[in-house]
């Protein structure tokens, strides 16, 4: 299963790659959300997946999945969110100065 | 002592809340940043001394061992970048007002001021892997919310670009700690080094090893990753350029010597030998750009380039004296970089220009400015007996020893045109004719020369009194070299 | 015998939430569509979380308030979230199908 | 005897569950992307929520544990936020009305 | 011996509190005694009897880096023209200068010149000496740059301080060499390790590095192009730097390293190569020029020359003659630099073609020229210093055996070439006096009415003068106490020489006479040759070679900057993606990293391929959205999907928080995207597609081929077990994933709120800035 | 009702208060108490004992939302598998006599569950809404239906 994942997170990274290379800002930022989503996945699908059960302490179980990449992915999930909230107003601030959505049409060699 | 450890992190970051919180009165704000980062310099020089006196300090957070709590690591490399910092950050909030607007400084510049030193503080500190990408993120977090901060056209069109290379680069770090957790099975730095070596560092650790490099190479702005960092560098306001400039390549350039002096040093050959075409392409390609352009304050941000070069330079050489070159240019050119950012923009402001080509006899109405400017600008080439030169030395020598000439040639090469890259500044724009239009605010442009000034003055000192720094240099550089302290520290039962 | 039960309920609840999305697919325009996702939708996975809810009762012992509680709020979301969305669809000039027999809100609110 | 039947027919009623609620996800998703409206992409994908509370329901039944309800009550708070919002999104263009407005 | 050095540069940094008073005495006066209490102190030294002596002071132990001084007999006599010159020289500048101007700069910058200049030539630690060195370059930089409201005085500055430094950093690299080779940083250390030196397999890049630094500096061609710009500074600075002193650093360099580099076949090569052909060409050159400090230029170029191939010739007669022709030239050419600068002052013009007839204005300042040209010419007079010197020159040209083709070619050219270069020399040190002081004055050209120089100003000058008369009438004094003593120290054994004025029908004699006799010959039918002179440089300039260089390394950083740094992210993006996968391929593949060997993986079940299926096929479904509700939706399914496949693998806690971020990412997108654009069709070329596509694709499978091998690389346990073990027992939780963040990695949760209070700060900064910034 | 809750729940309280032990079972005695009092007391309030509305709630919701829903799920399932979909669909206005506009909302969402019809929007004076049904053969009728069932039940809990 995991190189299962391993191939649906490179997937994730190369949709998001060629998102990226676009000119729209909306598919910009859609890119950099797939490969967020891709770099999680690889951190989950790197720690032995589905070993044991949930990592909540039960009596009766010994086994367990490792928690220490969910706690790592549950840290980056979040702060990809702030990342991304905030490239989002970012967006639509660029937007709304340089009255395109079209990055090729911002690369500007003005300073202000 | 050791919970002081967590101080130069938490502090900043308690300050940033307390900045944000203080918006009402601007004056307020200002007087209390103020005192808070002299204070906070005053604590970090006093846990600086004693950690040189006394080694390194590790702070397991939680009271957590390590490998499994995270490890803040107060070794004398990372205090010594954290007092660097702050020293800098100073330096900045005492200019900070005469640059900013009122709704800049009430808007946030001081609580993401803190944030942003927080995050650089942690990032050299801190001694896991996984909690460096958070202090990354951190420091970026309040990069992004200065760099935007003004609202310009040009700047939110460079930011987004900014934005967008740093979180491809943060993702990247997440997938390298994926890889390595599988391989190792652990993210804590020291960890990692022990485990590594029982298995010398395999062939496909050397490959996410890469990762992990170009990752830190994003943020350090090596060649051929550094297209972000001119722009990006030039369209925010003159303070925030000055904290880009000192502080933010140089985490990335700590992270390489970190990493590539502790973890993947089992492969040498291939990595350290890539880096070293990689210092040199570096060093011209920044330096061609720093001459290929009339706008003063873009020639400056071209110029952080070369510097990552040399820097770089120093850890592809990998021997003792290479890399104490590397570790004592990192510092040098914090400061000197904090320094002709603070200049260059009490420069574009008495010109009221950034074009080199519409300024002419600046020095007659401010000679300070103007020879301050000289001073700092004979620092970043290299002239002795400045701080750049004593780094300078040991990297030749590291690259003589090596018989890595054309390394050698290059690297002297580009401090000559970075020389001709600020001369340019100085006998075009200072020297000549007095200009029209100069501004006549010569008390405030006096007020923005002196934190360029103080830092000048702690470059000389740096470069005059080495005697009193290098040792400890040195001694970290050998302490990098060695990697035994490191680890036994922070994996100590 | 608790097991059957919870497995027929979750097979039912699994054949609805199909079906419903089957109707998703294959309904002509997003009024009829919106049907099957507020009927059969919702009561398929009504049905699957009373099993689950079930199961949890007797198999380990849980009285899970929070599933019920789920159950309840789908059941109630469901129709609210239906409504606004035709209501956005009509709004928004979505097409009707074609065999659309009768349209007075067409004639009440010409746009 | 009976007990033993139980487990094995849950465990296939589950197989054939799980495999369901998937297949049922499949279609949504094929309208999610094909849409042709808006308001269409919407119900797909409010259905999607709806199919993945189901989906974690069987997983709650699968593992056996309870801390899975978090997430379907979560889901279906989310869900009903979400869609009302794209709801209102795709009427006005605004999902929080301003006072401007 | 250290105050003695550092006190010009202590006095720098007090001249600009002093020249408060400058409207009241002239600043020149007040710091006038520093130099001349330097020369008296170095005076002391001088005398038959004189032994070298070492002081030295720490600087930078560790790094072997310290301020130590060896005053030897080279040393000496630097010292003594350093100080010597310099207090004629300040002297001079103040009657040269008008108060009214800017003299603290200017004294300023001398003194830091001083002490430099002293401490180049009394250092022996080498890092020590390259310091100094660069303050040299500096200094000069900051003279020439004086007047820097004149264009060429900034052109002139920045090309003396460009082409110098470039041989600043050259003599580093070499110097660095050196120390790596010795283990030392002490000249007289490596002196005494010539032979590990000389048959160090570095050698040829120290010799390299060394020369370069020593050509640049003492102006030997190509090099030599920064001297004429160098005009531009005051005269003074002319007389003092590019005639007497620093230009000489060069020389000093090669004649310190003499010991150690003579009788080397390549430093024979090289330096006698270079030294004639700079010799030849600047004095082909000196007889173009019609701005008398133009003539001086070149003539100190064409000197210079002349004294680096003595030096490289290594022979004892040879290096006997450059120490003293050192000397000779010092004098010499620091009166004609000053009594150019007098014509200059008194008639407001350099130009020759202007200038003529006056002897009858300044017959004092003439006197004095016929003296200093003369002795430049080499007319074979008793009383001319500068003939002794060319003498030996010739004489020292004839005496080289070389083995090896280049070598021995270069010795039967020498005296060709010293007999050529002399004639021009000749030449224009005939025209700089005659087309001066004689034939038809023209002074209605003249911007100002010529009259005699103020006595004090011609002082310097005469002292100079003196010194050519003294050392030509009494030159056994000076060789006894001074010469000798500076020629041992560069041949490092003794190289006792006598000097004489006559040594018989010697070949070197009929050499100086065919000098003379030709020189006059041309000199008198100088209408003829005209052409000639106008002939060569025309295209080879090297002037031309260094502002084409200069133009170029802007046009060209230009270009080459333009071409990549074109603002467009997608090729950054394009470039930082293709050299990752480039360079970590290579790794990857050299380093056999590939490991597909699989290792034990979970099992397969149905839903998790078809959820895996679904991520995917939306994933790829963004790129063909064109709808931007569309690709907001697909791109929540993404999410969603993803949180699923948490459930499925056991891990609840990101499921929810995958749920919550993903819901609030979706309607943030709705929120800032309403106003924007809808998506539109690509356009872009079909090569531009197929790159994204290829780019895309490589990188995807990069991070696969790795992700698959790393996974099958699993080299130890996870420190997993730990937090299993712990959770409860230490942590007082049940819930593993909440207890790691909130305990064992609580600074991560603690710096990620953080994260999210920064983007919050700036956001609203954002969003506030833009309000209160007005409706524009 | 709502001063009803308030009131019982503060009798729960104040009865948490008394036995000092501020426990779930507590709370539940307390709750069971207040119940109690109020029905006790139910003449002096204001509206109808409001556990009675409780069960008409209840009533409301399980036997005829919950039916309605199974009903018309089975309905959808079916069409859903038909080969070919040979239905009608329509929108028709429904008058309602209901004023509130929560009241409105509720029956729009009933309407939306009930067999075949979905609301689509509410006229703007309230006066009706329009209901989008999937087989619209007779529009009197399903108004009719809807009045009948709904409306009714809804006027039941509030009125
Ligand atoms: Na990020
Ligand atoms: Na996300």
């Amino acid at each position: 299963m995991e190189i299962i994942l391993t191939v649906l997170a490179s997937i994730l990274f190369s949709t998001g790659i060629y998102n990226l290379l676009q000119k729209q800002l909306l598919r910009i930022i859609v890119g950099t959300v797939l490969i967020s989503h891709g770099a999680h996945l690889f951190l989950l699908t790197m720690s032995q997946v589905k070993r044991g059960a949930p990592p909540l302490l039960v009596d009766d179980v010994s086994s367990y999945t490792d928690p220490l990449p969910q706690a790592l992915i549950l840290t980056a999930i979040v702060i990809s969110f702030g990342v991304t909230s905030f490239l989002l107003v970012l967006a639509y601030r660029t937007y709304t100065l340089n009255k395109t959505d079209n990055m090729e049409e911002m690369r500007g060699s003005d300073y202000d | 002592m050791i919970n002081l450890i967590y101080l130069p992190i938490v502090l900043p970051l308690l300050a940033s809340v307390i900045a944000a919180l203080l918006t009402k009165n601007t004056n307020i704000t200002r007087l209390f940043s103020q005192i808070t980062s002299v204070v906070f310099l005053i604590f970090v020089g006093g846990l600086a001394f004693y950690i040189f006196q006394n080694g390194t300090i590790v702070g397991q957070a939680g009271g957590w061992a390590a490998p499994y709590g995270i490890s803040i690591v107060g070794d004398p490399l990372a205090i010594l970048l954290v007092l660097t910092t702050n020293i800098i950050g100073t330096a900045a909030i005492f200019y900070a007002p005469k640059v900013l607007e009122e709704k800049q400084e009430r808007f946030y510049f001081y609580a993401l001021y803190f944030l942003l030193i927080a995050g650089v503080s942690g990032a050299f500190m801190t001694g896991d892997l996984f909690n460096l990408f958070v202090f990354f993120e951190v420091l970026l977090m309040a990069s992004y919310g200065l760099i935007v901060l003004g609202n310009g056209k040009a700047q939110l069109r460079e930011s987004f670009k900014y934005v967008l290379f740093n979180l491809f680069s943060s993702m990247l770090f997440i997938v390298s700690v994926a890889y390595i957790y599988a391989i190792t099975g652990t993210v804590n730095l020291a960890h990692l080094a022990e485990r590594i070596e029982t298995v010398e560092q395999q062939g496909i650790l050397t490959a996410v090893g890469m990762i992990l490099f170009f990752v830190f190479a994003v943020k350090a702005a090596v060649f051929p990753l550094y297209y972000w960092l001119p722009n990006s560098y030039v369209v925010p306001n003159p303070v925030v350029s000055a904290l880009f400039g000192a502080l933010l390549t140089k985490v990335g350039i700590y992270s390489i010597i970190r990493v590539y002096t502790l973890i993947f040093v089992h492969e040498t050959a291939i990595t350290h030998s890539i880096f070293i075409w990689l210092a040199m392409f570096t060093m011209l390609f920044g330096v061609i750009g720093a001459l290929s352009t009339h706008n003063v304050k873009l020639i400056v941000t071209y110029n952080i380039i070369p510097a990552v070069g040399f820097m770089l330079m120093g850890i592809g050489l990998y021997t003792p004296e290479a890399i104490a070159g590397s570790v004592y240019y990192l510092m040098h050119d914090m400061v000197i970089k904090g320094a002709l950012f603070f200049l260059i923009g009490a420069l574009v402001i008495a010109a009221g220009t950034k074009d080199l080509r519409q300024m002419s006899g600046v020095i007659q109405k401010y000679p300070l400015l103007g020879w301050i400017f000289f001073i700092a600008s004979l620092i970043l080439a290299g002239v002795p007996p400045f701080s750049g030169f004593i780094g300078k030395i040991l990297l030749l020598e590291g690259g003589l020893r090596q018989e890595e000439f054309l390394l050698v040639i290059v690297a002297l090469l580009s401090s000559l045109l970075i020389l001709l890259s600020m001369m340019r500044i100085f006998v075009y724009g200072f020297w000549g004719e007095l200009m029209d239009g100069l501004s006549n605010e010569t008390k405030r442009i006096r007020q923005l020369t002196i934190p360029g000034v103080v830092l000048v003055g702690l470059a000389i000192f740096l470069g005059i009194g080495a005697e009193l720094v290098y040792p400890q240099i040195e001694s970290i550089s050998n302490m990098l070299y060695e990697r035994t302290d490191y680890i036994s520290s922070v994996l100590k039962e | 015998m608790i097991e059957i039960i919870v497995s027929l309920l979750i097979l039912i609840g699994t054949f609805f939430t199909f079906s419903g999305s089957l109707g998703i697919v294959r309904f002509p325009d997003i009024f009829n569509r919106l049907h099957a996702a507020t009927k059969a939708a919702t009561l398929g996975v009504a049905g699957v979380l009373l099993g689950a809810f079930i199961f949890l009762v007797f198999d380990i012992g849980i009285i899970s308030g929070k599933l019920i509680l789920g159950i309840f709020f789908v059941l109630i979301t469901a129709p609210i979230s239906a409504h606004m969305i035709s209501r956005a669809a009509y709004n928004s000039g979505v097409e009707l199908t074609e065999e659309t027999r009768h349209d007075q809100l067409e004639k009440d609110q010409p746009s | 005897m009976l007990n033993e039947f139980g487990n094995q027919f849950l465990d296939i009623a589950l197989w054939i569950s799980f495999v369901g609620v998937t297949l049922s996800i499949v279609l949504l998703v094929y309208r999610t992307i094909k849409g042709p409206t808006n308001p269409d992409r919407a119900v797909a994908l409010d259905a999607i929520g709806v199919n993945m509370m189901a989906l974690v329901g069987l997983q709650a039944i699968n593992l056996g544990t309870d801390r899975l309800n978090d997430v379907i009550l979560l889901s279906g708070i989310l869900l009903f936020i979400g869609t009302i919002a794209i709801a209102k999104f795709l009427e006005k263009g605004v999902i929080i009305d301003r006072d401007h407005r | 011996m250290i105050f003695a050095i550092f006190a010009p540069l202590l006095l720098a940094f007090i001249i600009p509190l002093l020249s408060k008073w400058k409207y009241k005495v002239h600043t020149g006066w007040l710091i006038l005694p520093i130099p001349f209490a330097i020369f008296l102190y170095f005076l002391q030294y001088v005398g038959a009897d004189f032994q070298p002596q070492m002081v030295s002071v720490d600087w930078i132990p560790s790094l072997d880096i310290a301020l130590s001084f060896h005053l030897d007999g080279l040393s000496l006599l630097f010292a003594l023209l350093i100080s010597g010159i310099g207090t004629l020289v300040v002297l001079y500048s103040i009657y040269y200068l008008n108060h009214k101007e800017q003299l603290g700069h200017f004294y300023t910058y001398l003194y830091i010149f001083m002490t430099a200049m002293l401490g180049v030539v009394l250092s022996d630690n080498v890092f020590g000496l390259y310091a100094f060195w660069e303050f040299t370059s500096i200094s000069s930089f900051l003279l020439i740059g004086y007047w820097h409201h004149r264009e060429r005085s900034r052109y002139g500055a920045l090309k003396s301080m460009l082409i110098t430094v470039f041989g600043g950093f050259s003599l580093l690299a070499g110097i660095i060499l050196l120390s790596i080779v010795t283990g030392t940083t002490s000249i007289q250390g490596m002196v005494e390790q010539s032979d590990t030196i000389v048959n160090s397999e570095y050698f040829p890049f120290i010799l390299i590095f060394l020369l370069l630094g020593a050509f640049t500096k003492s102006a030997q061609f190509p090099f030599h192009i920064w001297l004429p710009d160098a005009m531009e500074a005051p005269t003074p600075v002319s007389a003092y730097l590019h005639s007497a002193t620093m230009v000489k650093a060069g020389i000093y360099l090669m004649a310190r390293f003499s010991p150690i580099l003579a009788g080397e076949p390549y430093v024979f090569i090289a330096l006698s190569l270079f030294g004639l052909v700079t010799l030849t060409w600047g004095s082909y050159m000196a007889v173009r020029q019609t701005d008398l400090k133009g003539i001086l230029a070149f003539s100190t170029i064409s000197q210079l020359g002349m004294i680096m191939a003595m030096l490289g010739f290594g022979t004892k007669v040879a290096l006997f003659a450059a120490v003293f022709h050192i000397l000779n030239h010092a004098t010499f050419k620091g009166s004609l630099f000053m009594i150019a600068g007098i014509v200059d002052h008194e008639t407001g013009s350099r130009d020759i073609r202007k200038l003529g007839g006056l002897f009858t204005f300044m017959p004092i300042s003439a006197t004095l020229a016929i003296f200093g040209t003369f002795s430049m010419a080499g007319v074979p007079l008793p009383f001319l210093n500068g003939f002794y010197s060319k003498e030996m020159f010739f004489q020292a040209s004839l005496d080289n055996t070389a083995s090896g083709a280049i070598a021995e070619t270069l010795v039967t050219i020498i005296p060709v070439l010293a007999v050529v270069g002399s004639i021009f020399t000749f030449i224009y040190s005939m025209y700089l006096f005659f087309n001066t002081f004689t034939g038809k004055s023209q002074v209605e050209e003249l911007p100002k009415h010529p009259h005699e120089a103020p006595k004090m100003m011609l002082v310097p000058p005469f002292i100079l003068v003196l010194g050519v008369l003294v050392i030509g009438l009494f030159p056994t004094i000076f060789n006894e106490s001074l010469i000798t003593h500076a020629a041992d120290a560069v041949y490092g054994g003794e190289a006792n020489k006598e000097i004489y004025f006559w040594h018989g029908l010697i070949p070197a004699f009929y050499m100086s006479i065919a000098v003379v006799v030709i020189g006059a010959i041309m000199y008198l039918t100088k209408s003829k040759w005209s052409g000639v002179y106008q002939v060569l440089p025309g295209r080879l300039s090297m002037n031309r070679v260094y502002d084409w260089m200069v133009e170029k390394s802007e046009t060209a950083s230009q270009r080459i900057t333009n071409t990549y740094m074109t603002g467009s992210l997608r090729q950054y993006m394009v470039l930082l993606l293709t050299a990752i996968t480039v360079i970590v391929a290579g790794v990857l593949i050299k380093t056999s990293g590939i490991n597909f060997d699989m290792a034990e993986t979970a099992s397969i079940t149905a839903t998790e391929v078809i959820v895996t299926l679904l991520i995917a096929s939306a994933a790829i479904a963004t790129i063909f959205a064109r709808n931007r509700i569309a690709i907001i939706l697909i791109v929540g399914v993404v999410g969603y999907g993803l949180a699923i496949l948490f459930v499925l693998y056991r891990a609840p806690d990101l499921a929810l928080t995958q749920l919550i971020v993903e819901t609030v990412t979706v309607t943030l997108f709705m929120l800032c995207f309403y106003h924007l654009p809808n998506l539109k069709k690509d356009t872009s070329s079909w090569f531009t597609k197929s790159t994204n596509i290829i780019i895309s694709v490589a990188f995807g499978l990069l991070m696969m081929v790795i992700g698959i091998s790393a996974y099958n690389s699993r080299s130890f346990d996870t420190i997993a077990q730990y937090f299993i073990d712990n959770t409860y027992k230490l942590g007082g939780g049940d819930n593993m994933v909440n207890v790691i963040l909130v305990d064992f990695r609580g600074i991560d949760t603690l710096f990620e709120v953080a994260v999210l209070f920064g983007a919050a700060l700036a956001i609203i900064g954002m969003i506030k800035l833009r309000r209160n910034k007005g409706a524009n | 009702m709502a001063i009803q809750i308030i009131l019982n729940l503060l009798v729960a309280l104040m009865w948490m208060f008394l036995s000092e032990s501020y426990t779930t079972p507590t709370f539940f005695v307390g709750y069971i108490i207040g119940i109690g009092l109020l029905f006790l007391l139910r003449r002096f309030l204001p509206d109808i004992f409001y556990i009675v509305r409780l069960y008409r709630i209840f009533k409301l919701f399980v036997f005829i939302f919950i039916k309605e829903l199974i009903l018309s799920s089975v309905n959808i399932v079916a069409l859903a598998y038909k080969p070919k979909l040979n239905v009608e669909p329509g929108i028709f206005k429904l008058p309602v006599e209901l004023k509130s506009s929560w009241e409105i909302t509720l029956l729009s969402s009933l309407i939306s569950l009930t067999p075949g019809t979905l609301s689509v929007a509410v006229a703007e004076d309230q006066s009706s809404i329009y209901v989008h049904a999937m087989d619209l053969p007779d529009i009197e009728e399903s108004i009719n239906d809807i009045k009948a069932t709904f409306e009714k039940a809804i006027m039941e809990v509030t009125r």
